[in-house]
């Protein structure tokens, strides 16, 4: 086949992009959205299994401590913070910023998820006691999996910005790697005021 | 290489497939009694009450670790009215089932006896009331309660209403309308 | 496999050409025919696979249909039935009609899009194995005599741990999981590659109404999807670690099982046949050679199906007792959806109203699907109203019903792009005759078997029932549907023995053998693995015919367009793409594809083992994700600098 | 083709036992129904015969426009041939939309009327509990000497409005009497209620909608719909004890039957027997079938579901009981005489 007399020459493009334009940054964004759906029906799902039961908890089931996952709160917002600077690093390409933020982020989040560990530890029901404790469970459980999957990544991240290897994808994999955690911070709210304060404002007239 | 992982793979399926035999067995059409096996299962576990000697038996269950049949075994517990003095295996009017140590043998054969001949102090006799394959189905669901049959066979928990009706009238609106 | 080139057409001596060839080379042997991640590839495999699973459901529905060809009928026990009619309906819901959708749209999205795979290659071969995974496991179920046998929706406490004991409904919902996450992946990747991956100048305007279908129905599986995570984890945990979502005693809700699962199930018929309309769109525009009319229209009621999808699922549940304005409501929006499918087959019949009308295969089909498919419409206006669907709810009417709106609205359609894209699949054209004989057998055994279920339904005879007593009368019609099914049976091995004899025989295609519009054709058939040597730019919004600019395209001559116009400068000593802008498809920048892989496969080994070891024993969702993660390590470790892919 | 359906949907309609179909009302609501099927029937089907003849003109037209070898057509034409299209398609969107409106508006006040049909007086109340796979039917009664517990079968007056309160022991069953009116489902925890009235006497046949388990298929019940004093009658005779045996060899069957595993599950007011795990059987003579539905009620068909009722209905829960040869006859001849 001859050249097409009609041609778009493109070699002058970037070779990668950092930014929202990157398919990659769309296909974090999308499983975002899966995620994101799954966790909002499940409260949806919660919040109508407590409108049908007139006494909640159960009788013999109690309400779930507060102070310590509200506590919990701080570092995991802030964790975000340091999301935030990690990104801008890869977009920089400044590696020194990369590092600071993908490790304040490893640190608040690992006291975070500390955190959730006494705390689920110290949980006053089971997941076979009721309706309660299956729910529960089920939100600290997906949630948790999420969380270290992520720290694992951001430790992997880590790993290839301190040893130097890392190239483009590496910085894509950084961009995107603070999208999953902005979500994972955004959606624990919700998820949070479901479970802790939900059944509670819902008390039945 | 291949053929190796072919094997391999194959000897693997083949044991999951064995393995899964009994589990799943649905026996819909049991056989119509066989009076005849009381008497093999009376001889064969010729056992004084409270004697120290477990007697060897001999007959099986042949609905051990289906799970169907646990299940099965598992309502007709309640149909029956097990639970009245045994409740739900923790014991009251009669001993609890739910222990290591039987008066009588915890083998199969053993429960199996119990059941048919009844014992002293209260457990009627049900054979030729109730059909053989009834009892050995409750027979593999009093041992599920022990753990003494496979976990992926024994339902996790029971799924009736009824369970307790106090929670029910308590927790369910509408229920009690 | 369509591997072999049987094209003459291009030149392989141009040595840009052969180092395209070596950079998007697969690898040679069993390793390399699982690192694959070439999109025709796996889309065949797709294909394939799926197909095999039709035969096998299909094979169960001939069960079905001899076991009530007559009253008191004891060719297959209860137990038996049971196991029987859910493995059809979850085998062609689940393992059939969605998988070879997302096939067909992996192997045509990327060549209409005018690039060269899909975002995420790998992600899509990991889509894959896990659905095979799934195939496997429930097939393994079947065939060790525990096939699930509550109904391919899983009522609790009927699939509860008490009333289904044994591992069947855990097989089967751990399946669900399986080709969940194998439909998401392929979700989002298709999403990724259709917004970011279009040949240059596609503006969404532009975009064929294929793929636009394909964008439509990837964002509802990524909506719905999760509903189905939800339901099939209830009842996994409720069986295997005694959680209590569906228990009514400690709280939980039946009823709450029926709205999740519905809310993904009635998105999911659309998830199916969303496609399908996309599948005629493109017939419906080659063979009758002529624009489509109202393509914003169709585009429109597409995107307006998508969202009315997500609001009618209690059209499933109008039985169980419902508020007055409920039903309305949802009375209302049901029968909303045939506005939306009404615009879209007046749109088709007014393009062959005034189309140059050529007969083919693929037209029969379109055809037959608009038969059909009207007539199953309709009676899905009869199942909105709720006095009349607590009439014919749960009956042989709604069986006549989905049938005619799936096996019509999918099958029908899927059967056209078929005899539509083969050329450009394998090289060769299939026998239009024998596909006209197919076609016959096919249309008037479907109507012979499920037109006459209509009226059993109205004469009562519920759905899933085993057999059935001679004094209902229900004989004869049902003796009529089972020869029916025969008749259908006779037709799709004719479909098989056209698909192998014109592998061999076919009349060679040529690139585009049906002077068609859209960008695939401008490929070789089969395609490389490149895809094209230069990626196109898209000129308009059929880019092969000529008067591109002069939309609406007129009567004239459809005619294939030789000097289009393409786009240079990619670098081909790795494979590079296009990424384009989202709206307007400008070039943005360029993106390096990751190459051919062990570690999707590896990966969907280790995912699969949690999977299906945690239906056995939970600790496997520990040990499996424990395995899982390592096997992502993998994947993702920068071996060399460039190496990072989700 | 289409003659052929209308002849086997003329046929299909004149084999099929009319007392359990849609089509065949015999209250106020199914005939309602019926009659919004009947409308819609026409109304959709003047629509498919519409756009099947539109396909059918499109198929031989666009085979005409493809023979004609035309020249290219000018812009402007074209352009006018395009609006006119997209005119007819906007145009037949409307009147889609208009049609089910009406349908809807139709379907709606059909629904509420169905739905009021109790809204005045003071119903009678029969409450159902589903059970795999049998019916439990109570007639419910401020006074408690007036409950009636039954099985299986029922009877009511004409032209009386019952209030039908669902509930199930086990899984999730569906109430479904097509003569009289819709479904309704049994839910395990939650009481679902319907109305029905019947206004023509007649044997109905219900039949459980919902799948739910092995012999969903044989889950059948009937209505018997009959004049107020027939029904009050029948109702006072039910309310009785079972009728003690007349003769020694009925009282050898009742012996027999107490002296069995029967008692563990079934109940015959009058006797020692009081189970409750399976049908009500204090006046079981009168019933037209047994099993739920599977038999006619006739002494031979007793025999064979007494003796391996598992042959009869596989998986059901009645215990196969090995009943002597020489005790069944007896047993049968009891149990008949329980008019």
């Amino acid at each position: 086949m001859e050249l097409a007399p009609k041609t778009l020459d493109v070699s002058h493009l970037e070779p990668f992009d950092i930014s929202s334009q990157a398919p990659l940054w769309w296909g974090q964004v999308l499983i975002a959205c899966i995620e994101g759906t799954m966790f909002c029906l499940l409260i949806a799902a919660f919040l109508y299994t407590r409108l049908r039961v007139d006494v909640w908890p159960l009788p013999g089931d109690q309400f779930p401590h507060l102070t310590l996952p509200t506590l919990a709160l701080i570092p995991l917002i802030l964790s975000a913070v340091g999301s935030f600077i990690a990104s801008e690093g890869a977009k920089r390409n400044d590696r020194s910023r990369m590092i600071f933020g993908l490790t304040l982020n490893l640190v608040l989040a690992a006291i975070f998820f500390a955190m959730r560990i006494v705390e689920w530890h110290s949980l006053n029901f089971n997941w076979k006691a009721d309706i309660q404790g299956s729910y529960v469970w089920a939100f600290l459980g997906l949630h948790s999996f999420d969380v270290v999957g992520d720290l694992v990544f951001t430790l992997v991240l880590i790993f290839c910005v301190v040893s130097g290897r890392y190239g483009e994808k590496q910085r894509l994999g950084v961009h995107v790697d603070s999208v999953v955690w902005y979500f994972l911070v955004a959606i624990w709210i919700p998820i949070y005021l479901a479970i802790y304060w939900g059944p509670k404002l819902l008390e039945s007239q | 290489m291949a053929s190796l992982r072919y094997s391999k793979s194959a000897f693997f399926a083949a044991a999951l497939l064995l393995a899964s035999c009994q589990r799943e067995k649905h026996d819909i059409q049991p056989a119509p009694t066989r009076l005849a096996i009381y008497g093999d299962a009376a001889r064969q576990s010729a056992l004084r009450p409270g004697g120290s000697v477990k007697p060897q038996p001999v007959v099986t269950n042949p609905y051990n670790a289906s799970g169907y049949d646990i299940s099965e075994g598992q309502r007709l517990y309640d149909w029956y009215n097990c639970s009245g003095c045994h409740f739900a295996g923790g014991g009251g009017i009669g001993p609890p089932l739910i222990k290591k140590e039987w008066i009588y043998g915890g083998e199969p054969a053993n429960l199996f006896d119990t059941i048919v001949k009844g014992r002293p102090n209260g457990m009627p006799s049900w054979g030729g009331r109730i059909p053989e394959y009834q009892i050995w189905q409750i027979v593999a669901y009093v041992r599920s309660m022990n753990g003494e049959q496979p976990t992926s066979a024994t339902p996790t928990r029971p799924d009736t209403i009824e369970t307790n009706p106090q929670n029910l009238v308590n927790r369910v609106p509408g229920a009690t309308k | 496999m369509a591997t072999q080139d049987v094209s003459p057409h291009i030149p392989n001596e141009h040595a840009e050409l052969s180092l395209l060839d070596r950079v998007w080379q697969n690898g040679r042997g069993i390793f390399g025919w699982l690192s694959v991640t070439t999109h025709h590839a796996i889309g065949m495999r797709y294909i394939v696979t799926a197909f095999v699973m039709l035969l096998l459901g299909g094979i169960e529905a001939l069960l079905v249909r001899i076991q009530l060809a007559h009253s008191n009928n004891t060719f297959l026990g209860p137990d038996r039935y049971n196991e029987i009619f859910t493995t059809h309906g979850t085998t062609m819901m689940f393992l059939f009609a969605v998988p070879v959708m997302e096939g067909m749209a992996i192997y045509l999205v990327p060549m209409m899009c005018g690039t060269r795979n899909v975002a995420f290659p790998r992600l899509n071969a990991f889509g894959y194995w896990l659905y095979l995974g799934g195939c496997l496991f429930l097939y393994w179920g079947v065939f060790t005599n525990a096939a699930p046998d509550m109904g391919w929706f899983a009522y609790p406490p009927l699939s509860g741990p008490q009333f289904t004991p044994g591992k069947r409904t855990d097989i089967w919902a751990q399946m669900i999981t399986f080709t969940e996450v194998s439909a998401l992946c392929v979700a989002t990747e298709l999403i990724a590659t259709i917004f970011k991956m279009r040949a240059p100048r596609m503006s969404l305007n532009r975009i064929p109404l294929f793929v636009w279908s394909i964008l439509v129905q990837s964002f509802m599986t990524i909506f719905a999807m999760p509903a189905i995570v939800i339901a099939s984890s209830y009842l996994l945990s409720d069986r295997t670690v005694a959680t209590h979502f569906v228990n009514p005693a400690e709280g939980g809700d039946p009823i709450l099982y029926q709205h999740v699962f519905w809310f993904f199930g009635h998105p999911e018929v659309y998830i199916i046949f969303i496609p399908a309309l996309g599948f005629v769109s493109a017939i419906v525009t080659a063979h009758s050679r002529r624009a489509i009319v109202g393509y914003p229209a169709m585009v429109l009621s597409l995107i307006a199906n998508g969202f009315i999808a997500f609001g009618l699922w209690v059209h499933h549940m109008f039985a169980t007792g419902l508020p007055q304005i409920g039903e309305a409501y949802f009375t209302a929006s049901s029968m909303m959806i045939a506005v939306t499918s009404g615009i879209q087959i007046f749109c088709w019949l007014a393009t062959l109203w005034s189309g140059k009308v050529r007969l083919t295969t693929a037209l029969h089909f379109v055809y037959g699907f608009l038969v059909i498919f009207v007539l199953g419409g309709l009676t899905g206006v009869v199942l909105a109203s709720v006095p009349l669907d607590l009439q014919v709810h749960d009956t042989f009417f709604v069986v006549a019903h989905f049938h005619y709106v799936l096996i019509g609205g999918a099958l029908f359609p899927l059967f056209g792009a078929l005899y539509h894209w083969y050329p450009k699949m394998t090289g060769r054209m299939m026998s239009e005759r024998l596909g006209k004989i197919n076609f016959w057998f096919l249309f008037i055994g479907f109507n012979l078997t499920f037109f006459p279920m209509h009226i059993l339904g109205l004469h009562g005879m519920p759905r899933r029932v085993y057999t059935y007593g001679p004094e209902m009368g229900w004989d004869n019609l049902n003796l009529l549907a089972t020869i029916g099914a025969f008749i259908i049976a006779i037709g799709g091995i004719l479909f098989l023995v056209n698909v192998f004899w014109s592998r061999r025989h076919g009349r060679i295609a040529g690139n585009n053998p049906w002077e068609a519009d859209s960008l695939e054709w401008a490929a070789a058939s089969p395609p490389k693995n490149y895809n094209f040597e230069f990626l196109p730019v898209a000129t308009s919004r059929y880019p092969l015919w000529v008067a591109p600019e002069s939309e609406p395209a007129s009567l004239s001559k459809a005619k294939t367009q030789p000097d289009r116009a393409v786009v240079t400068g990619l670098r081909n000593d790795r494979r590079e793409v296009l990424v384009t802008t989202l709206m307007d498809a400008e070039p943005h920048h360029r993106y390096v594809l990751p190459g051919s892989s062990i570690w999707p496969f590896i990966t969907a080994i280790c995912v699969s083992i949690g999977f299906i070891g945690s239906v056995f024993n939970p600790w496997y969702i520990i040990s499996g994700s424990i395995i899982s993660g390592l096997a992502l390590l993998g994947w993702f470790w920068p071996r060399k600098l460039l190496e990072l892919e989700p | 083709m289409k003659r052929l359906w209308f002849a086997l949907a003329a046929l299909a309609y004149s084999a099929a036992a009319q007392q359990q179909s849609a089509l065949n009302p015999a209250g106020p609501q199914s005939g309602r129904i019926a009659g919004l099927w009947w409308f819609f029937f026409y109304l959709l089907g003047a629509i498919f015969i519409i756009v099947m003849l539109i396909m059918l003109r499109t198929l031989m037209r666009g085979h005409r426009n493809a023979e004609e070898n035309q020249p290219l057509e000018n812009h402007e034409r074209a352009q006018t041939r395009e609006t006119r299209l997209r005119s007819i398609v906007t145009v037949s969107s409307v009147v889609t939309v208009v049609l089910l409106f009406i349908l809807l508006v139709a379907s709606i006040s059909i629904g509420k009327a169905n739905a009021d049909l109790g809204a005045s007086g003071k119903p009678m109340i029969i409450q159902v509990i589903g059970n795999q796979w049998w019916w439990q039917f109570s007639y419910l009664n401020d006074d408690p000497s007036q409950v009636l517990t039954t099985a299986n079968e029922i009877h009511i007056p004409i032209g009386k409005t019952v209030l039908i309160q669902g509930q199930s022991n086990d899984v999730i069953h569906s109430f479904w009497v097509p003569n009289l009116h819709g479904k309704r489902d049994l839910i395990p925890s939650r009481v679902t209620t319907e109305y029905i009235r019947a206004d023509r006497p007649g044997i109905y046949r219900g039949q459980c909608a919902e799948f739910c388990g092995l012999q969903h298929a044989h889950m059948a019940f009937y209505i018997v719909a009959e004049p107020e004093d027939k029904f009050k009658a029948w109702m006072q005779a039910q309310l009785q004890p079972a009728v003690a045996p007349a003769t020694p060899a009925l009282a050898q069957g009742q012996q027999n039957f107490l002296n069995y595993a029967c008692v563990y599950c079934h109940q015959i007011r009058g006797t020692t027997a009081s189970g409750t795990n399976g049908p009500d059987l204090t006046h079981f003579g009168s019933r037209r079938t047994i099993a739920a539905g599977t038999l006619p009620n006739t002494p031979g068909n007793l025999g064979g579901w007494i003796v391996n009722p598992q042959s009869i209905k596989p998986g059901n829960h009645m215990a196969t009981i090995a009943v002597k040869p020489d005790d069944l006859q007896p047993m049968i001849q009891y149990l008949e005489s329980l008019k």
